[in-house]
């Protein structure tokens, strides 16, 4: 079987169909399932990288040619964020493998493996209306995983989400319509060639449709009330796959539409004032959370805002730094998410104060929080620093050392909710030990996170020679139509 | 072997290895704790002869790493001090737990150190300094429960500094698309006026708050009193010359370009002297030996960056030499306060007394510390005191000299005060069973203290040093003799004469009164003495240690009475609750953040009908 | 004309539930309100003036006298999603009872701030 | 290396001089003071049996060696700093190593004593001892502003820092500093007054409450070794204020004269005066004299 794009997609779909059969054979047999499947998606993605840099690759679904069947686009940008989403796939599985002991877990991974489903669909389709359908995917696995654990809370939690949610979809669809309306068409490349003859009026519409559809998942202010209640009412790792992989998986959408189709700067200034209001404003509120995951949660939005604004600036580098914050963000998010699942295990309740002197009790888990806490504030050596320095750096590039100096202005509130935590975590005296052990699976996943985060931060090359390309994929409209639409065969000459 | 590369490997990779010696093979911990930090002066002294520059790419960057003579300077510093401190560790942290946490943090505060004096670019240094400013805020936090709100404290301070750092190294670059220290040196005349007294007054924000410039100085007397002592030496002995570092450079290499300079000079001066009395003063009312000084090494750092502002060769010659005897005295200080509370278990002034016969040699450097402190000879504290002043007067700062005199004449209050409260005074009885402090502890300590006495004698012996170090900020030359001070106006003092008359007469007076008292004193205990014909009975309490200086305190309590700390809580109070009010925007309800989701279409409709144009 | 006004009528008195309604059922049913005035928007602006299905029924059928099949597909599939959507919102519903016997939204607000 | 015998005399008479002078002076204060409040008093050599007595006494008890090496401290620093002063003009006698120091050398060295004397009290464990040592360190405080404000005043008005080049401007009466400079030598005075521990400014050795302060637990020889340095000390102080102000001295007889009626300021204005306590005597040098001193420096820097 020669390997190719479709795989990242069709694979975890069948397996998660897979899942719930295997279960009635066999439920050890369950568990085992996503990490093969993720392990294989991994070895998939890092084979087609390189062809994926060297010129992307379009698949074709069910034989017709664009724009009229659904097109895969993998390029640089999107080979970038699939590697992303199977590795921290992998290393959720891994996580998720002792933490999710809780009956009936083959539904817990079945709807992970949607969810991978979705993200990589949304990341890979070059069709308008199935990136909808890969966000509704997600989306309904998000919302039943949020409750997941079948507490009052997570109800809740998913009951917000899914209200949010539903306004969500409408206005993407409705956006989508607009566009078919308007264009005829729902290949990305095609709406993006074809979206110029569209009046001006209705392409503002559409995009404000976008921005708050895509917006609300993407965990913009103020569309973001739903993230706090999910984020922390949701299994650890559920938490985790929200900020590592689903969040990813909406802004790259919202960031391809909107530099596919409305590149112009004005809207990318809107971006950036955007992110800074959802910034700023997630992180005093961070500050105030006396909930670890719900503190995670706002601190996970901040950091969104940062990507957003990155994005927002419009410029190779900007773009660069975003997505290089976005693979931080993810990873180190990840971490936290992991270790703060623990530590709420260990100590048995949600609230900060909880946590005190954990850290001699339960070294290992502990230590990670702190060294994610110190990554996630960008401090070197570890891999935050260096998205942190590239977006100030891209920042000051545009001209806005006001944003510069919000941005730093977070950070130190950042510096000062993280390390209350971890302060407490070390040097308070507690009061009760828990015999329970971390299991070794969770703690091989947060090792792999943690060696990853600082190698990265010691040796950021290895990732910045990938995101150069997809950074220039991004901002290249024209590149992107080209490959998009099999240009030089001659098909666009055929008018809609 | 010997490189840049090579020391930090050895450095950050002793950290990690004391980090899993100390859970595996704990008796190795110490040996390569030890090691590390010999290596390290062993690479650092043969530095300049063998190194080359290092320069590669990281990511956007030239990453440069180089030696200078400046940086040589305080990398000695760094290494030696790294390496005492070290040893006196052994004993004193002997009984504690958690301590591959503490070596590791340890060395990598050393490394990070290295890595800022020797960086060339402003990228690593930033890295390197944020890498020294973790590490050492764990070690703030190493101690107990009360460090948490301290070590918190520091770290924001210290963030706030950083990033006012950052924010100059972010607009270097998009200004002058370099992150290269000389590059930015030669071309920073190209940048706007404006940009200039931003970048510079930037950078010296984010440089002061390490050396506890006022009023960026809160952090400074609770996390130097909190830390465990080994590190506090290091602390105020070797980090916060970074402070002092960076602002040599931005000092001398950027604002003497700039059409600010006189403005910055008078500016940062007056601080700098500011700090220095204010600091004093805040010391002489402290009753706890390791806060008192650390408000010591708050005011010297305020004399180092005076000398630093005022920018004349004796000046920077003074502060630098300040920098690097401050090192070795306040390093002295504190671990003699270290070995008190490793003996008796508090540096309470107001508690601890009468150890001078239990623990001699502990006393000794303490002596020898203080006297260096305040400056008098024949120690080196005197070289530096002399040519700063001289500096001051003759650059024409006369109000200047006066503050720093005053500061210099209140701090025999608090050094009397550290000396008399803790050796000197009454013997009771909790103390009589105290040993001296173990050899590892007392033999750093000795060594630095003799080492003061050696400088007192050849201030040269720093001042050819610090004169090629000053290479680096432009031509200046220092072909004094190895024993004598010159000002600028042709008057000197010969340190030998004066080491020469202070030693014959010490030692024919003390002589003299030896032979003449040796038969027929005989010791009696501190109890035994009379107060006014009245003989004290045993449970009499004779110590005067309470409230030592109220007079002066009543003197100064206008000063006194406001304090910036308050301020900054209160602002951090308020911040805090406004912050809290910004939350209630998640009310929780789903319906209202649908509602959000529907507004926020509507007023980005209503946007974009005015900005465009549109009509809905 | 007709069909688009009715189908933003629909999806405005569904946000007016959501908006507005305290218990949960009726804002579930609100959702489905509004998605169902976006599908029959959808199916609108597909729809030509006495075109047939889009089958080809008879031979010499224009391509102009067929409705455009495309959004027809897309109702379909969005159709599926409202249901599921609907599906899990209901069982949803059926749990916060469950836990705060009430329905009503306003007293379903423990996570806040 | 031949030996310069003039300074070698120099070195061993200077001390002598100035201990016999220093003693005689303390024998006629206690005199005048005596005259002025209607007694008889003692005779004016009265210091120097005393010192002798002190001498041939037996020490009985020492508290440590801090306490015996106090006195050592303090006669190291007033002999010191005699030595880098100038005490004759011109006199290849007495001038010793006064070329190689200068006036901020001799500020330091001054208070090289105090701190060893007060080291050595506060080994003793009296009460009293640290009491006196807290107040007499505070007190310098206050006075020491107004007295560098002075010294600052003429050194940036005659550029140098070194005395004999003060000496060598003073050349004529009438370029005396206390007539160049009338305002320096008015801080300079007002903190000499502190200087010399006379009323008011006596809460320091407060005989009556504390028992004459630091030095209360010494005795037989340790006391008096200490009378030795702080005689020969008040006459380094008043040289430097004669050589400062007054134009030095080209012989003895304008020495002796000069000094003493420079002595006799504090002693007068010791005589009629009660005591202020610590805080007061701080704030009162931190007002007038210290504005005066000011004033000095501002006149000097506009004039210059």
């Amino acid at each position: 079987m020669s390997l190719s794009p479709v795989q990242f997609i069709a694979v975890p779909l069948f397996a998660a169909f897979l899942i719930p059969l295997i279960g009635k054979a066999s439920k050890e047999t369950v568990k085992l399932v996503p990490g093969i499947v993720l392990l294989y998606l991994s070895y998939v993605a890092l084979n087609l990288f390189p062809r994926g840099l060297e010129r992307p690759i379009v698949e074709h679904i069910a034989g017709f040619n664009p724009p009229f069947g659904i097109t895969l686009y993998y390029g640089p940008l999107a080979a970038f964020l699939t590697t992303l989403v199977t590795l921290i796939g992998f290393v959720i599985w891994l996580y998720s493998y002792k933490f999710i002991i809780r009956e009936p877990f083959e539904k817990y991974y079945m709807l992970f493996m949607l969810l991978i489903t979705g993200s990589t669909g949304i990341i890979l389709t070059g069709d308008i209306f199935n990136m909808f359908v890969f966000l509704e995917i997600t989306a309904i696995a998000a919302y039943s995983l949020t409750a997941f654990l079948r507490d009052k809370d997570g109800a809740e939690a998913a009951f917000k989400y899914l209200l949010i949610g539903s306004f969500s979809s409408t206005f993407v669809l409705l956006a989508i319509l607009l566009i078919y309306m308007q264009t005829g068409t729902l290949n990305l490349a095609d709406i993006a060639l074809k979206m110029a003859d569209v009046p001006i009026t209705m392409k503002i519409f559409i995009l404000i449709l976008f921005i708050t559809g895509l917006g609300i998942e993407a965990e913009i202010f103020p569309l973001n009330g739903w993230a706090p209640d999910a984020y922390s009412q949701a299994p650890s790792p559920v938490g985790a796959v929200f900020g590592g992989i689903v969040v990813k998986a909406t802004i790259y959408a919202l960031m391809r539409i909107v530099y596919l189709m409305f590149n112009f700067h004005s809207v990318l200034h809107f971006f950036v004032i955007m992110g800074v209001i959802t910034m700023l404003i997630a992180e005093m509120s961070a500050m105030r959370q006396h909930q670890i995951k719900r503190m995670l949660a706002f601190s996970s939005i901040g950091q969104m805002g940062l990507v957003i604004i990155a994005f927002g600036l419009g410029t190779e580098p900007g773009v660069r730094a975003a997505l290089f914050q976005m693979f931080n963000h993810a990873l180190i998010k990840t971490l936290l998410f992991f270790s703060a699942g623990y530590l709420v295990f260990h100590s048995g309740s949600k609230h900060i104060s909880a946590l005190d002197g954990l850290g001699r009790d339960k070294p290992l888990t502990s230590f990670f929080f702190a060294f994610g806490a110190l990554a996630i504030i960008g401090l070197p050596p570890f891999a935050g620093f260096w998205s942190k320095l590239y977006i100030l750096l891209s920042v000051a590039d545009a001209h806005l050392v006001t944003v510069v100096v919000l941005i730093l202005i977070s950070a130190v509130i950042e510096i000062v909710y993280y390390l209350r935590v971890v302060s407490r975590l070390y040097f308070k005296r507690e009061t009760a030990t828990d015999v329970r052990r971390t299991p070794l699976s969770g703690l091989a996943a947060m090792g792999i996170l943690a060696v990853v985060i600082l190698f990265v931060g010691l040796y950021p090359n290895t990732i910045l020679d990938w995101l150069t390309p997809a950074a220039r994929e991004l901002m290249n409209t024209s590149e992107y139509i080209r490959t998009g639409l099999h240009l030089n065969s001659g098909l666009l000459s055929i008018n809609f | 072997m010997v490189s840049l590369t090579t020391l930090y490997e050895i450095t950050f990779g002793g950290a990690i290895l004391a980090f899993i010696a100390q859970h595996t093979i704990k008796q190795l911990r110490t040996f390569i704790v030890i090691v590390t930090s010999a290596l390290g002066v062993y690479i650092v002294w043969r530095l300049p002869s063998q190194a080359t520059d290092i320069s590669f790419r990281l990511g956007d960057f030239q990453i440069l790493w180089g030696v200078n003579e400046y940086s040589q300077l305080f990398a000695l510093l760094i290494a030696v001090l790294g390496f005492f401190t070290l040893i006196y560790s052994i004993d004193f942290m002997k009984e504690r737990e958690r301590l591959g946490y503490f070596y590791m943090n340890f060395l990598i505060v050393i490394g990070g150190m290295y890595g800022i004096v020797y960086s060339q670019d402003l990228i690593s240094l930033f890295f390197f300094w944020e890498i020294m400013t973790w590490s050492s805020f764990m070690l703030v936090i190493y101690c107990c429960d009360d460090a948490q709100s301290i070590g918190l404290k520091y770290f924001v301070f210290s963030a706030i500094g950083a990033y006012a750092m950052l924010t100059a190294i972010v607009l270097i670059w998009a200004n002058l698309e370099t992150t290269s220290l000389s590059v930015l040196f030669e071309n920073f005349t190209n940048l706007s006026s404006g940009l200039q007294i931003t970048v510079i007054v930037l950078f010296i924000v984010g440089f002061g708050v390490k050396s506890a410039m006022m009023p960026f100085h809160v952090w400074a007397p609770d996390a130097y009193a909190i830390s465990p002592t080994p590190f506090t030496a290091l602390f105020s002995g070797a980090l916060s010359k970074m402070g002092i570092w960076g602002l040599g450079i931005v000092l001398l290499k950027l604002a003497a370009q700039s059409g600010f300079y006189v403005w910055v000079q008078d500016i940062v001066a007056w601080i700098g002297a500011i700090t220095a009395l204010l600091a004093t003063f805040y010391a002489i009312v402290q009753t706890d030996a390791k806060k008192l000084l650390a408000y010591s090494s708050i005011g010297q750092l305020g004399y180092i960056i005076v000398g630093l502002a005022i920018g004349t060769p004796l000046s920077i010659m003074s502060a630098l030499f300040l920098a690097m005897l401050h090192g070795i005295f306040k390093a002295m200080l504190f671990m003699s306060a270290g070995a008190v509370f490793y003996r008796t278990g508090s540096t309470d002034m107001n508690e601890v007394t009468g150890l001078i016969r239990k623990m001699p040699w502990t006393f000794l450097t303490a002596l020898f510390g203080i006297i260096t402190v305040a400056g008098v000879p024949p120690l080196g504290g005197f070289a530096a005191k002399w040519m700063l002043y001289e500096a001051t007067i003759q650059s024409g700062h006369y109000f200047l000299v006066i503050v720093l005199f005053a500061a210099s004449t209140a701090a025999f209050l608090y050094l009397y005060r550290f000396i008399f409260s803790l050796f000197l005074g009454q013997e009771e009885k909790e103390y009589a069973d105290i040993k001296e402090a173990p050899l590892t502890m007392t033999v750093p300590m000795v060594i630095m203290a003799l080492f003061t006495l050696v400088v007192g004698v050849f201030p040269g012996i720093f001042i050819n040093p610090i004169g090629n170090a000053m290479g680096y900020f432009g031509n200046y030359t220092f072909n004094w003799d190895v024993s004598s001070l010159l000002n600028e106006w042709g008057n000197h003092v010969d340190m030998m004469t004066v080491v020469m008359t202070i030693g014959a007469i010490f030692i024919i007076a003390a002589i003299f009164i030896t032979i003449k008292n040796y038969r027929t004193t005989r010791y009696v205990t501190t109890k035994d003495i009379h107060t006014s014909g009245e003989i004290p009975t045993e449970n009499e309490n004779l110590t005067y240690a309470v409230d030592f200086y109220k007079p002066f305190e009543r003197a100064i309590a206008p000063v006194l009475k406001r304090s910036i700390d308050k301020t900054y809580n209160l602002i951090a109070e308020n911040l805090e609750s406004a912050f809290d009010f910004l939350r209630y925007v998640y009310t929780g309800n789903g319906q209202t953040y649908a509602l959000y989701v529907v507004l926020f279409l509507a007023v980005l409709m209503v946007f974009a009908e005015l900005i465009f144009g549109i009509q809905l | 004309m007709i069909y688009y006004a009715a189908s933003i009528l629909l999806i405005l008195i569904g946000m007016y539930a959501v908006l507005v309604k305290k218990n949960i059922i009726k804002i579930v049913i609100g959702l489905s309100i509004i998605d169902s005035g976006v599908h029959l928007l959808f199916i609108a602006i597909g729809y030509v003036k006495d075109a047939t299905a889009p089958i080809y029924s008879r031979p010499g059928l224009e391509a102009g006298q067929m409705v455009d099949p495309v959004p027809q597909a897309l109702v379909l599939t969005a159709i599926v999603i409202g249901l599921a959507v609907t599906a899990v919102a209901l069982s949803l519903v059926i749990r916060l009872y469950d836990h705060h016997k009430t329905l009503n939204i306003n007293r379903i607000r423990k996570l806040k701030w | 290396m031949e030996i310069n015998w003039s300074s070698v005399i120099g070195i061993v008479a200077t001390p002598v001089i100035a201990f016999i002078v220093g003693v005689l002076y303390g024998g006629a204060v206690r005199k005048i003071t005596a005259r002025v409040q209607n007694r008889y008093g003692p005779p004016i050599t009265q210091n120097l049996f005393d010192i002798i007595k002190l001498y041939s006494k037996k020490t009985a008890i020492q508290h440590g060696v801090m306490q015996h090496l106090g006195p050592v401290f303090a006669i190291t620093a007033s002999v010191t700093s005699l030595y880098f002063i100038p005490v004759i003009k011109d006199s290849p006698y007495f001038q010793n190593f006064s070329f190689n120091g200068d006036l901020i050398f001799l500020l330091y060295m001054m208070v090289f004593g105090s701190l060893g004397m007060a080291l050595g009290a506060g080994q003793t464990g009296n009460p009293n001892s640290a009491i006196g040592v807290s107040r007499g360190l505070s007190q310098m405080v206050g006075y020491e502003i107004p007295f560098v404000l002075a010294l600052v005043a003429i050194m940036i008005q005659f550029k140098t820092t070194s005395l004999n080049e003060l000496l060598a401007v003073q050349d004529h009466f009438t370029n005396w500093i206390i007539f160049q400079s009338p305002l320096a030598f008015v801080a300079g005075i007002l903190a000499f007054l502190g200087m010399m521990h006379y009323a008011p400014f006596d809460v320091v050795i407060a005989p009556a409450e504390i028992a004459s302060g630091p030095p209360s637990e010494f005795g037989g020889k340790y006391l008096g070794l200490m009378m030795t340095s702080g005689s020969i000390f008040a006459f380094v102080k008043l040289v430097l204020f004669v050589d400062i102000f007054l134009g030095g001295a080209s012989d003895f007889i304008t020495l002796i004269i000069k000094t003493f009626l420079l002595y006799m300021i504090p002693v007068l204005t010791g005589i009629v005066s009660p005591r202020f306590r610590t805080e007061q005597s701080i704030l009162f040098f931190w007002k007038w004299p210290t504005f005066i001193g000011i004033l000095a420096i501002i006149v000097v820097v506009l004039n210059g």
